[in-house]
């Protein structure tokens, strides 16, 4: 059974997420691996939304908007623009890999390029493998046994 | 086999433990000394930039934060080779003596005195604070604990924070002291000074005019014969702040005396399977194991120890308690012959706290210190760096090596305490050994006696609270060799 | 202005004091024979012809001219006195025994009685009326021409009798003059008719074209008398309704609205680099809107179907998809191009006796009553060939049938065809306009890759778009034909009233709040807003959304260090939540 | 009636947040007059057992600091929830992970093998590991297993509420202890579960006298690199001040003294990720479209992450460095 990457794809309103609708009612075919969620705006895009996804089990975070220019919001993807690096930054300096979170612009006649993204995203994803975070969640059984184990003389 | 163990004793970085194995007459077979705890500080302290260490570092010890806070920006200054101003530098050395003013004063009066001012075998209810107040006046205790706030207050005014300091930099300080401010540390000097008379009148009442506890001191079950280290000024004086590393033979020459930036080819670590805490020990002389005397590494770096290495002290009150600490327990005023007696300890802290208090109130009164002229701007890097003071709990360095842009590569610590975990180890053995003879019962005034032994090198804050409350954080199991605990001795109120 | 009460001829009327006799008598309608009046000129009284009988109070009667006599207090006026009669004829018959006997005089002499002038006739073609002088001096300001000399040898002419730059060419001077002394003559001495100068290009004041919208004159500043002499302003005194004004000038205006409907169209493929099609570089090969313009009575060729030559072809291709459906072009269908090739098919038919040759991909006749119209072409003989045009060749000199040859491939026959033709029409592609992005911008709306304005929704909102209150009308939206252009406009400027009628504008619910009581004050959120709706409180030391500004993007509410801002319906914690759902 | 009972103890820190008890001065005598001090951290006269003698929930209230480091650290946080009616995650290091909390950008293994071999002043031929379990002529010795991830006091067990700060400032301890004897006093209702104690629910910067404007920042500057203008926005002078993403209440003592904050407050309310939150931040002010001259700038800020997570990596979203 090959690895299905798992992926969040965060799509500003105007530009990607109807660039993605148009994907669909023009039938392009592409993997079902994205789960999207709507935003506004991909300046509405908080790298704690991308580090939630990563946390919650994610294998990679998918960002797009607008074009650079053609912001309905005049200039909220710059924001996002500046926001992705440091966020990118963030990851790989906590040890992830910071190919898992990628930016991508998505016009809203990109329907076809929106297929291409996540296809690509996908297959980059899958050869990297699952993200598991060591030690995320807190074992209390192991913990409780450890403690066991060491008590010894306060027995 | 039986054993006893005292769990925690008191607290690090962490707890402590004492394992006291009896043989079947009873009598102490061997005793350990455990340090639990690690926290890698020189590991996760890679890739921050070394001007966030003396923010980072403080949380070493809350205890001690000046201390390391103060190590650390040295050692940050080396690495950027920048002296700071000289107003800076009074200002750091100004915080630092007004730390160690309330520190001292917290310890002698709170953890360490009442075993002195109360006698061992006071009942314990009144061993501590309380009772200290009970037995030399009210307004004494009052006095004390304005005194720690004192200290506080200093740190607070030229550090930013009362506690963990921020405002030492590279280069220099970041916060300049007003006018105002400079008033208000100058009366705190005077009271720290009028304080300071006070301190020796009630160990001259209380401990020397009892001849008991001269004995005590003086006595083989608290004293180790070990090489002793401290920071010494130019004339060979004690100096908190700044120095050169003088050690000592247990006969009291100079072993040697060196810059602390080459405290590696003097000072090693050793490890022991039980304990996370660390062994140093002299190079020079090389590790033996938990023993003492001349052919064993063992040193300790305590406010006697400092005593010991140093020619005299650089204020006048102090120089006269010095004088007289050294004529009364070796009859040489002069120090040249070491004291080895753990219990002196508590004497030389007083000596220090004398010291610390006058040194205040002096800087406090130059003017230099409300100057502007407290940043020197880094143009360079050198790359390595060691920072050395004298933490109330003995020597402690910060080493850091960093990459050209000042970002930690590799960092080395070696903590107060950990100077002394040989000669702790050593000193609980021995109290054990001379208390624990088999026989009767363990008493439980024996195991504030072993207690004494450990306390009196103030490893941290733990029994401050011990003090507040009258609470001894000490339980002994004696165990048959199936482990069913044969009696168990606890300590109350 | 005072009025006084006069008689003319017994009829009594009440004048403004100090107007003219001539006015009066003619506000009667009583006609007064003249030469020299003209009523945007003073009076000159320079020909004698307008004598009258006036009559004081006193009773005294006296010959004065009408053009110039004033009116008084209870004056009396006889204008058809045996004695008005006689001086009448005596001026006319002095003024014609020195002139030609030009229509003028004689028509008037007719009407005088006098059958044959008693000095006989002269040459003179100039009456000295004075008109020219004074209309050059008085309305257009040139002062350009004059008289000169005194008595018989007195004559109009320029300074010095030479060329004079002060003659701004208006042709005023000729206009008026009666006789036709003064003519206008372009350089190489072919004469100029002021009549059809005003219809002419250089017209002052006209309608700029046929079915112009607004179908209103306007002046054109460069040959408007009025803007090279600040006189004339002729046109202003005779507009009845007072609607020319001179003063007014071109400015850019500032509309303060709250809808927008975009209609900015389309423009025109450019064959040109077609090089197979030949367009700009054979001869009588055009596009299908230049052969509209052809067809329109109001065109170049007046409504007539011609050749280069000014010849009737005698046959006509008509090629489809000239940069629709072509991966090289437009791979988008223009939609309009096969009805009105066919048409051009009918109109051709309809005014000459060419062959046409219709060449298709596919004919879409897919409208209402399209398809009839098609059938209704294949009955008037029009030869409708399935294969796009390959290729358009000059047939050189020798060839009889036409001109050019089309080359293309019949794939109903499936056969290679050559067809000589002498025109052909490209029905090139509807394209968007080289500014749709800019456009697109301004009004925060997106184009698609074809360059036609996004509609909010394919389906769902064809006339709204992304921006509120800004809506699409027409072939700035996609390729469309009148009828569907008309319609998306009423659906658009329907959806525009729909919001102006309510005069207030229902927001959305989602828009960024900020809770002072979490706000710190740090203003980092302040610039974030393209919008400045993020305003700072330097009071109470927090900043707050203004929501009538806020368009909810969330940048803001991204961007607030401390989660004091909350962009309602994308909150975090719904984001939040969406996450857990879709990971859970 | 009996005296509320009043316990404190302490697991992986520094035991500054004691200190910062012992500093409200003589409001310490206060607390030992009103409470009966069942337990305080070094003040161990019980043993373990003895406290699990004690009827659940029989300790009114327990002022838990440090992080959770190790099985010992574990056992107490058990022990002290099962134990307290009210447990209170006390400081930075119970509630964030703060200073020792860094631990989780390495691994046990790798502090482990500098420290006891490859530092400088280390001499070890024989590779000594310290043994969590050690047989000795005499008997056995053991040491609590130290874990490998930090964990926050409310990741191990269930945290009624939280009073944060490196260490919680004296006066703000001071309002606590008041205002939890009134309650217990006059029998006043308790805060709701989950409410952070002695902090401002608005950030650091509502403290900070510094004068603020819009931010367009173009490049970032190391604190010992500039002397700063002591009137204005230490961000707005390229200098990374946390204050924006740190809960208030310390007195913005930091900023005040010329220095910039570094968050030990943690995070605002409603805030999940202190590191994050400040990146998004920086992000929005950074003022330029070029996405070189982006990543020039960004590349500028010093330690991104040990910055932005100081005091708040374990109760981070990521919670430690993958490693």
């Amino acid at each position: 059974m090959s690895f299905e990457p798992n992926l969040v794809g965060f799509l500003c309103n105007w530009c990607s997420y109807t660039g993605a609708d148009l994907a669909g009612t023009a039938r392009v075919k592409y993997p079902p691996n994205l789960k999207v969620i709507r935003v506004m705006c991909s300046g509405r895009v908080d790298p704690n939304f991308i580090l939630d996804a990563l946390a919650r089990g994610a294998d990679g975070v998918l960002v797009c908007g607008c074009h650079p220019g053609d912001c309905h919001y005049v200039e909220g993807n710059y924001k996002c623009q500046r926001r992705l690096p440091i966020t990118r930054m963030l990851v790989s300096e906590m040890g992830i890999d910071p190919r898992r979170v990628r930016l991508e612009w998505v016009s809203a006649s990109e329907g076809v390029r929106f297929g291409q993204v996540v296809s690509e995203f996908t297959e980059e994803i899958r050869s990297m493998g699952p993200l598991t975070l060591q030690e995320w969640a807190f074992d209390p059984a192991a913990a409780d046994a450890q403690t066991e184990h060491q008590r010894g003389d306060h027995a | 086999m039986r054993s006893i163990t005292i769990d925690p004793i008191t607290r690090l970085e962490g707890h402590g433990k004492v394992h006291l194995f009896l043989d079947d007459d009873g009598c102490l077979a061997n005793a350990y000394f455990q340090v639990p705890e690690l926290r890698g500080f020189e590991v996760f302290c890679r890739n921050r930039p070394v001007e966030e260490m003396p923010r980072i570092t403080t949380r070493i010890c809350g205890v001690c934060p000046e201390a390391h806070h103060m190590a650390s920006v040295k050692a940050a200054d080396a690495v950027y080779g920048v002296t700071p101003p000289p107003a800076a530098r009074k200002l750091r050395e100004l915080l630092y003596d007004g730390f160690f003013a309330g520190d001292h004063t917290t310890h002698f009066f709170a953890l360490g005195g009442p075993d002195f001012v109360l006698g061992p075998d006071a009942p314990k209810a009144e061993r501590n604070i309380l009772g200290v107040v009970a037995k030399v006046g009210l307004e004494l205790g009052a006095e004390v604990i304005r005194q720690r706030a004192r200290g506080q207050r200093v740190v607070q005014i030229i550090g930013g924070k009362a506690l963990h300091p921020v405002t030492a930099l590279p280069g220099g300080m970041a916060k300049r002291v007003t006018k105002e401010e400079q008033q208000e540390l100058i009366e705190i000097g005077r009271e720290m000074v009028e304080f300071a008379k006070i301190a020796i009148k009630v160990f001259d009442d209380v401990v020397l005019a009892n001849p008991a506890y001269v004995d005590l001191i003086l006595s083989e079950a608290f004293s180790h014969r070990t090489y002793s280290i401290g920071l010494v000024d130019a004339d060979g004086r004690v100096n908190f702040y700044d120095g050169t590393v003088r050690v000592t033979t247990p006969e009291g020459k100079e072993l040697c005396r060196y810059h602390p930036s080459e405290y590696l080819d003097h000072i090693a670590e050793a490890v022991m399977p039980f304990s996370y805490l660390k062994y140093p020990y002299l190079k020079e002389v090389g590790w033996k194991g938990l023993v003492d005397g001349a052919d064993s590494g063992v040193y300790r770096a305590t406010p006697m120890s400092r005593l010991n290495v140093s020619s005299g002290m650089a204020t006048p009150l102090a120089q006269a308690e010095y004088e007289r600490l050294y004529s009364t327990l070796t009859g040489d005023a002069s120090g040249s012959k070491p004291v080895h007696a753990t219990l002196a300890i508590h004497w030389a802290r007083i000596v220090e706290l004398v010291f610390a208090c006058e040194a205040t109130y002096r800087l406090a009164q130059d003017d230099e210190i409300t100057s502007d002229e407290i940043r020197t701007l880094p143009t360079g890097i050198v790359g390595e760096g060691v920072g050395t003071v004298e933490a109330p709990r003995g020597l402690l360095t910060h080493h850091y090596k960093t990459d050209e842009r000042g970002f930690i590569t590799e960092g080395n610590l070696i903590v107060g305490t950990t100077n002394n975990n040989a000669a702790i180890s050593m000193s609980i053995k021995k109290a054990a050994q001379s208390l624990i003879t088999g026989g009767h019962e363990v008493r439980e005034a024996s195991l504030n006696m072993i207690e004494m032994a450990f306390r009196a090198y103030d490893p941290c804050f733990g029994c401050a609270t011990h003090a507040a409350l009258g609470r001894m954080p000490l339980q002994i199991e004696v165990r048959e060799p199936d482990g069913r605990v044969r009696e168990t001795i606890r300590r109350f109120c | 202005m005072p009025k006084v009460n006069v008689t003319v001829d017994g009829r009594p009327i009440t004048v403004d004091e100090g107007s003219y006799v001539l006015q009066a008598a003619e506000a009667l309608g009583i006609d007064i024979p003249t030469l020299c009046f003209f009523k945007y000129v003073k009076p000159y009284a320079a020909c004698r012809i307008c004598v009258v009988e006036a009559k004081d109070r006193r009773g005294r009667a006296r010959i004065v001219t009408a053009c110039n006599y004033p009116a008084s207090e209870g004056i009396e006026i006889l204008t058809r006195t045996p004695r008005v009669m006689a001086a009448r004829r005596l001026n006319l018959e002095m003024l014609m025994s020195r002139c030609a006997p030009m229509p003028v005089l004689t028509d008037l002499a007719r009407k005088l009685g006098v059958d044959k002038p008693r000095w006989g006739t002269g040459t003179d073609t100039c009456i000295l009326c004075g008109l020219c002088v004074r209309v050059c001096d008085e309305i257009v300001g040139a002062q350009a021409i004059g008289f000169a000399s005194r008595g018989i040898d007195r004559f109009v002419t320029t300074p010095f009798e030479v060329d004079s730059d002060a003659c701004i060419l208006c042709g005023a001077c000729a206009a008026l003059c009666p006789t036709g002394h003064i003519r206008m003559e372009e350089a190489g001495g072919r004469e100029v008719v002021h009549s059809e100068i005003t219809l002419g290009p250089n017209a002052a004041i006209s309608v700029p074209f046929r079915q112009a919208v607004p179908n209103t004159p306007r002046i054109d500043p460069e040959f408007c008398v009025h803007f090279r002499t600040g006189g004339c302003k002729v046109c202003a005194a005779v507009c009845p309704k007072e609607c020319i004004s001179h003063d007014d000038i071109e400015r850019f205006e500032d509309l303060e609205v709250g809808t927008v409907v975009l209609a900015t169209g389309y423009q025109d493929f450019d064959p040109t680099p077609f090089k197979q099609y030949g367009y700009g570089r054979l001869p009588n090969v055009i596009t299908s809107m230049e052969f509209e313009r052809m067809n329109n009575a109001a065109g170049s060729t007046g409504g007539k179907i011609l050749l280069e030559n000014g010849k009737e072809p005698r046959a006509i291709a008509i090629l489809h998809c000239i940069g629709s459906r072509d991966e090289n072009a437009h791979p988008y269908c223009s939609r309009v191009c096969c009805m009105y090739a066919l048409k051009f098919a009918h109109l051709v038919k309809e005014k000459t006796s060419a062959e046409v040759y219709e060449l298709y991909i596919d004919l879409r006749a897919f409208g209402k009553g399209y398809e009839e119209f098609f059938h209704r072409i294949l009955e008037e003989g029009v030869n409708v060939i399935r294969g796009k045009g390959a290729e358009i060749v000059s047939a050189g000199r020798d060839c009889q049938e036409g001109s050019l040859i089309v080359r293309c491939e019949d794939t109903l026959v499936a056969k290679f065809r050559e067809i000589p033709v002498d025109m052909v029409v490209l029905c090139t592609a509807l394209e968007a306009n080289r500014d749709a992005k800019d456009v697109a911008r301004r009004f925060g709306i997106s184009v698609g890759a074809d360059g036609w304005f996004i509609e909010r929704h394919p389906k769902l909102g064809p006339v709204s778009t992304t921006t509120d209150g800004v809506f699409l009308a027409g072939v700035c939206q996609s390729a469309k034909d009148i009828p569907d252009s008309v319609a998306q406009g009423s659906g658009a400027a329907a959806q525009a009233m729909s919001l102006m009628i309510r005069g207030e504008v229902e927001m959305d619910g989602a828009y960024a709040v900020i809770d002072d009581e979490v706000c710190s004050g740090c203003r980092l959120c302040n610039d974030l807003c393209p919008y400045g709706a993020i305003g700072f409180d330097e009071t109470k030391k927090t900043s707050s959304v203004n929501p009538a500004l806020c368009k909810a993007c969330g940048t803001c509410a991204a961007g607030c260090p401390s989660g004091a801002i909350r962009a309602l319906h994308f909150a975090d914690e719904q984001i939040y939540a969406e996450i857990e759902g879709i990971l859970s | 009636m009996p005296k509320p009972k009043l316990g404190l103890y302490w697991a992986a820190s520094c035991g500054g947040c004691e200190i910062a008890v012992l500093d409200t001065e003589l409001k310490v005598l206060e607390i030992a007059d009103f409470f009966d001090i069942v337990f305080w951290p070094c003040a161990m006269d019980f043993k373990y057992e003895d406290v699990r003698a004690l009827a659940d929930g029989e300790i009114t209230l327990t002022l838990f600091n440090g992080a959770i480091r190790s099985s010992e650290n574990y056992e107490m946080a058990k022990l002290m929830r099962a134990k307290s009616n009210v447990l209170c995650a006390f400081g930075s290091c119970a509630a964030d992970g703060c200073i020792p909390g860094l631990a989780n950008f390495t691994s046990l293994e790798a502090i482990e093998r500098y420290v006891y071999d490859d530092s400088p002043s280390t001499v070890n031929p024989e590779h000594i590991r310290p043994q969590p379990v050690w047989d000795v002529p005499e008997g056995t010795l053991r040491l609590p297993q130290l874990w490998n991830t930090v964990r926050t006091l409310p990741q191990v067990v269930d945290v009624d509420y939280i009073i944060p700060g490196c260490p919680p400032q004296p006066d703000q301890i001071k309002t606590v202890v008041d205002a939890v004897v009134d309650i217990l006093s006059n029998g006043k209702p308790l805060p709701p579960k989950g409410t952070v104690l002695g902090a401002d629910p608005r950030a650091c910067c509502e403290e900070c006298p510094r004068k603020r404007d819009v931010k367009k920042i173009r490049a970032f500057v190391r604190p010992h690199e500039v002397v700063p203008d002591p009137e204005i926005c230490l961000l707005e002078q390229g200098l990374i001040c946390m204050g924006p993403a740190t809960r208030g209440g310390c007195g913005a003592k930091c900023v005040k003294a010329g220095v910039p904050c570094r968050g030990c407050y943690g995070p605002p309310a409603g805030v999940h990720d202190q590191g994050a939150k400040m990146a998004s931040a920086i992000g929005g002010v950074i003022d330029s479209t070029d996405p070189e001259e982006i990543e020039r700038i960004i590349a500028g800020i010093p330690d991104l992450v040990g910055t932005f997570y100081r005091f708040s990596l374990p109760g981070s979203t990521l919670r430690r460095r993958q490693v």
